[in-house]
């Protein structure tokens, strides 16, 4: 957990709305487990007033990288910066997905929709690094929306991709496609990110396959350190089902202790 | 952020409190300040003061909890807590340790459940002083508090004054026609300074879905978007009143902070600023410095109040 | 800007008063409403209010009378202006022969120069209804106006109904502890319809010179910065009043216009955004057209009170 | 008077603090008179939430030139601007120096301290035009004060400068040096743009030499379109010494008009 107020932007690429950062930051990147997100400051006056949660896309020793969609006005403000721009980021913040290597040999699917598939490349590096055996499941609405299928590919990771309007790959929801393949093979723990109603089915599909599943979950973020209790999400705790901080028990969180929102 | 030579004075003196600096960080917005150790010396401070706790944890109010607007931040926590005995068991003994003012925000549903977390209060050790905060617009329907009349606030500041063994510092809402005549309520029964502002009452809409933005529909507005309006009420209660007030409200640099001491905070508290650098509170206090240097300034407690009005 | 069409009916009704959009300019921000005319098409508006009027002649505070602050802005204008006799012998002619509603921004230094100033103007044409200014914070010391008691408000808008021949608006300043207390006086003392908000009571200090940045010391604020509790305050009224109520506060977009039309608002008025783009109440007709032709919204008072709150 | 939302910025120049803009708007460049100004959208966002005045420095058919010092945040998001950026202005506002043919002949003094040259190149180039006899005291603290000297040589125009510090000219301020030169040579009128200071004890001075003044007034400006009545000045007027608008009436006023603060 550091204050970088000098990381720097060495590359930005984009495939349109879509932004794939590289920061030079060491200490972030040294420190970085997947699932794990950054809070970045994305201008310097009162508008907008808070930081930006962006999970870490991928680390190493030099920085790390970050891939987001622009949602709004502060990635906007993001995706306008240039290389050699300083970023100010916070991070690495929360706790992130289950990375052990006693899961070497044990099968894990990962299951990204949009934006929701930032986390899963430096999970599926980690993970095959640890000799675990990984498929992703990139959904999206249409090809557009799934930038980043050669980056997987080139790194082989067994990539499955879907889009809603039959675009490319899979013709349906990226829900459906995992569906399909839970009935034939059956992974040792689901890993995803993606839009509620999406992680919502999923886990709901997990638990019919008694599969463990694990999903980052979002959240309007005031801090990102566990102070605002902003972030919070129903989360089944021992004390009870309460309203828990994302930010600092999560954003990763096993699918039995969530309690999905209507 | 240089020159941390304490050429400068910084203290301040609240009578029952002396204080290294002016600085607090304000309740709500800096957890129960350990949450805070990686990022700053919690021992810079002159202070923070600790989430709102009711005597029996709370589970606050349903997301979406926050929303931003321009310049500023509307907030529906609800006063989520763990309460006062977890507080007293787990977290107080880590800054009983500490050497800066630990100030507790007291809050309740009635006038006896503040009472009741006075009393457990008064039996723990390692409290500088206790926050009154009667002015939480996130609790009860469309904003209701005590701060809201004089007449409750008197009633509610004169019993716990009673009942405590510890200084009050009573936290008035800006959602009043008179903040002075509230500041005058609270001083008359007994309280040893008053901080202002609370939040103020708020709500954003979303057009697509029609919706109120907080699930709550209506939270407190904060940061530098009301810092005009609150300056406006620090010093308008400042020179009605005899016991120290302490300012807050969108203070986001030293400047701001200098602002509300020249109009005549005698401290300030930093809020929403925590949200956005961890480390804020601290900045602040080396700008606060800064300028004292820099413009000759011995002893920050000179410029308390210095506002000149023709 | 595309697609003045008129596919979209975007006429409201006041009861009192039929406008061909919801958009008006705000009183004081829109001079008399001629200093417009290079810059947009005054009819293309549902109407203005101009700028407050006294019986007589007023001065106004000194300057400085503006200062910036984070999304707003302070003003101590103090109610500067030509007198009703002027503006009904030099303006009002020049007004009278525009198709749009001329509302008059009433004000008066008690109430009888209220009373006179109704009177005054009863006796003229080409006036849509009066606005109230009960509220303005600039002129009294520390913000002291009629809007800011039930009591006060009561008598003073029951005294002008009885006198005058035209619907009256109240206008009601944000500066209370209950808004709907004062709306429901306003209300039944006949008030037509309430509008609010008028500008929070602020202050700026100069740090360098320790002075109040504004002549007067306390003045105004308007803009982004107030939307959010503006909003809030539109939305209590609305559900609490028979009669339409006039929303504004830092109004700068047609989606801002919206939210406040979803809140309740059978109408809304543009202020500070008028001195930034002095074509900024037509666009924000034009945006307001787009976003129901977008939204298969066929007639603007649809969305009127259109929020959900479950 | 027109909304240009699309002005565009030809070329940006620097001296330290002080920039010079030369900016593609020809409806307004057509209309403006010398002592005019324009009113500059500077962000697009509310903060700073208004527009800033900047006087017309030059116009010809293209559009304009502005002079400007860095003075707060507003002046210094616009001197970031890049050629090619457009620019959102309303111009030409005002009322500004006298400059009529009856001039030919005679002999006018130009005084402007500091930012406060601006309005005077415009001036200066049409009183010439005009063959009225100009020289103009350009007076600043520094050397670094004073970067316009090269460009009113270049156009010919006769240049007395002076530095507080008496790093380049007269050694004093700009008033003392006009002060010798009235001792000398009375001109037919003197126009003037500077700090209030400046121009008040200009003010005294042309008075007593019995020299008719025209002074070009600041204030903080809501609108500039007289709408707002934030930008007032004491002001002699038929009716009396009202508070006047300065955008509108103004900014340029005579001085046996204008009434000084203490
Ligand atoms: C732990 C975490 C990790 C994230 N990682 C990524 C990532 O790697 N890539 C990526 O593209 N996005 C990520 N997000 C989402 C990202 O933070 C939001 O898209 C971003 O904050 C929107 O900011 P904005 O200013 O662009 O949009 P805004 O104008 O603030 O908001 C646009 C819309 O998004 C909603 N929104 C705002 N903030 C959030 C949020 N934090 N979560 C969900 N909705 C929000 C708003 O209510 C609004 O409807 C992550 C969120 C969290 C909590
Ligand atoms: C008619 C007119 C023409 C002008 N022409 C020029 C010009 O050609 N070149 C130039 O450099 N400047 C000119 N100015 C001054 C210029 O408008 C201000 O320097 C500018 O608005 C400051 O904006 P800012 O955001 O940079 O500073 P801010 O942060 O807004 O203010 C910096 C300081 O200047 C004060 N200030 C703000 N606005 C004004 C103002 N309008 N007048 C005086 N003081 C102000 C503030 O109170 C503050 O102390 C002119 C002003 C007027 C009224
Ligand atoms: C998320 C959040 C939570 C808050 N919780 C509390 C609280 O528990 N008790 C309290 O007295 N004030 C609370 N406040 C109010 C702040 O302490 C402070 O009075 C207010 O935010 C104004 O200061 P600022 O503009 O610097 O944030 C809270 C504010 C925010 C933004
Ligand atoms: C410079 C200025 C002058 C104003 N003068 C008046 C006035 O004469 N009468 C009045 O009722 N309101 C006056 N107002 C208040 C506005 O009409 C409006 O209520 C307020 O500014 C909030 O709207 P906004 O945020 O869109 O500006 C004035 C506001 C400003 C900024
Ligand atoms: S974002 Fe502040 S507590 Fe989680
Ligand atoms: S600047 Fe608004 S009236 Fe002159």
């Amino acid at each position: 957990m550091t204050i970088d107020r000098n990381a720097r932007l060495r590359d930005i690429r984009n495939w349109g709305d879509y932004f794939h950062l590289t920061i030079d930051t060491p200490d972030v990147g040294r420190e970085a487990r997947p699932g794990q997100f950054v809070m970045v400051k994305v201008g310097d006056g009162p508008i907008p007033l808070l930081r930006r949660p962006l999970s870490i896309h991928d680390a190493g020793k030099d920085g790390i990288e970050l891939f987001f969609k622009v949602s709004g006005q502060g990635t906007e403000i993001l995706s306008r910066k240039k290389p050699g721009d300083s970023l100010d980021l916070i991070g690495p913040l929360g706790k992130g997905f289950t990375v052990s290597d006693a899961m070497k040999g044990k099968r894990a699917h990962l299951v990204g929709g949009g934006r929701g598939i930032a986390p899963l490349f430096f999970l599926a590096r980690e993970l095959g690094a640890r000799g675990v055996r990984t498929a992703v499941f990139y959904g999206g609405r249409r090809l557009a929306d799934i930038p980043l299928r050669d980056k997987f590919d080139k790194a082989g990771i067994e990539l499955l991709c879907s889009t809603d309007d039959g675009s490319f790959g899979f013709a349906g929801l990226v829900t459906e496609l995992v569906g399909r393949e839970l009935a034939k093979t059956k992974p040792d723990i689901i890993h995803a990110c993606g839009p509620d109603a999406m992680m919502k089915a999923l886990a709901a599909l997990a638990a019919k396959h008694g599969v463990p599943a694990e999903f980052s979950l979002e959240s309007i973020m005031g801090c990102g350190i566990g102070a605002c209790w902003g972030c919070v999400h129903r989360i089944r705790n021992e004390s009870g089902d309460g309203w828990t901080k994302i930010c600092e028990e999560g954003p990763v969180f096993p699918g039995e202790r969530i309690l999905w929102p209507e | 952020m240089a020159g941390m030579t304490n050429k400068v004075d910084l203290s301040v003196d609240l009578g029952f409190l002396k204080l290294c600096n002016p600085v607090l960080a304000a309740s709500g917005t800096f957890g129960y300040g350990l949450e805070f150790e990686p990022y700053l010396d919690l021992e810079k401070l002159g202070g923070f003061v600790v989430k709102g706790l009711y005597f029996k944890p709370r589970d606050g109010n349903p997301p979406p909890r926050l929303v931003e607007t321009a310049s500023g931040l509307i907030n529906a926590i609800g006063l989520q807590g763990v309460g006062i005995e977890a507080f007293a068991e787990k977290v107080l003994p880590k800054l009983r340790r500490l050497r800066t003012a630990v100030i507790v925000n007291v809050c309740g549903e009635d006038d006896d459940e503040y009472a009741a977390v006075v009393e457990y209060l008064d039996g723990q050790e390692g409290i500088a002083a206790y926050e009154l905060n009667i002015s939480c617009p996130n609790v009860k329907a469309e904003g209701l508090c005590p701060a809201l009349s004089p007449r409750t606030t008197f009633d509610l500041v004169k019993r716990l004054k009673a009942a405590s063994r510890r200084p009050l510092i009573t936290k008035l809402s800006p959602n009043v026609t008179s903040i002075v005549e509230i500041a005058k309520a609270a001083e008359e029964a007994g309280s040893d300074a008053i901080a202002l502002v609370n939040t103020f009452l708020a709500m954003a809409i979303d057009l697509e879905t029609r919706r109120p933005k907080l699930r709550n529909v209506f939270g407190g507005l904060s940061g530098p978007a009301i810092k005009p309006i609150a300056l406006r009420m620090v010093y308008q209660v400042a020179s009605r009143v005899r016991v120290p007030v302490i300012g807050m409200g969108g203070i986001m640099t030293g400047a701001d902070a200098l602002e509300f001491l020249v109009a005549g905070a005698a401290a300030v508290e930093v809020g929403t600023a925590n949200f956005v650098d961890p480390d804020a509170a601290v900045r602040i206090v080396a700008e606060i410095e800064s300028w004292c240097e820099a413009h000759g300034v011995a002893a920050v407690r000179e410029v308390v109040g210095a506002i000149k009005v023709s």
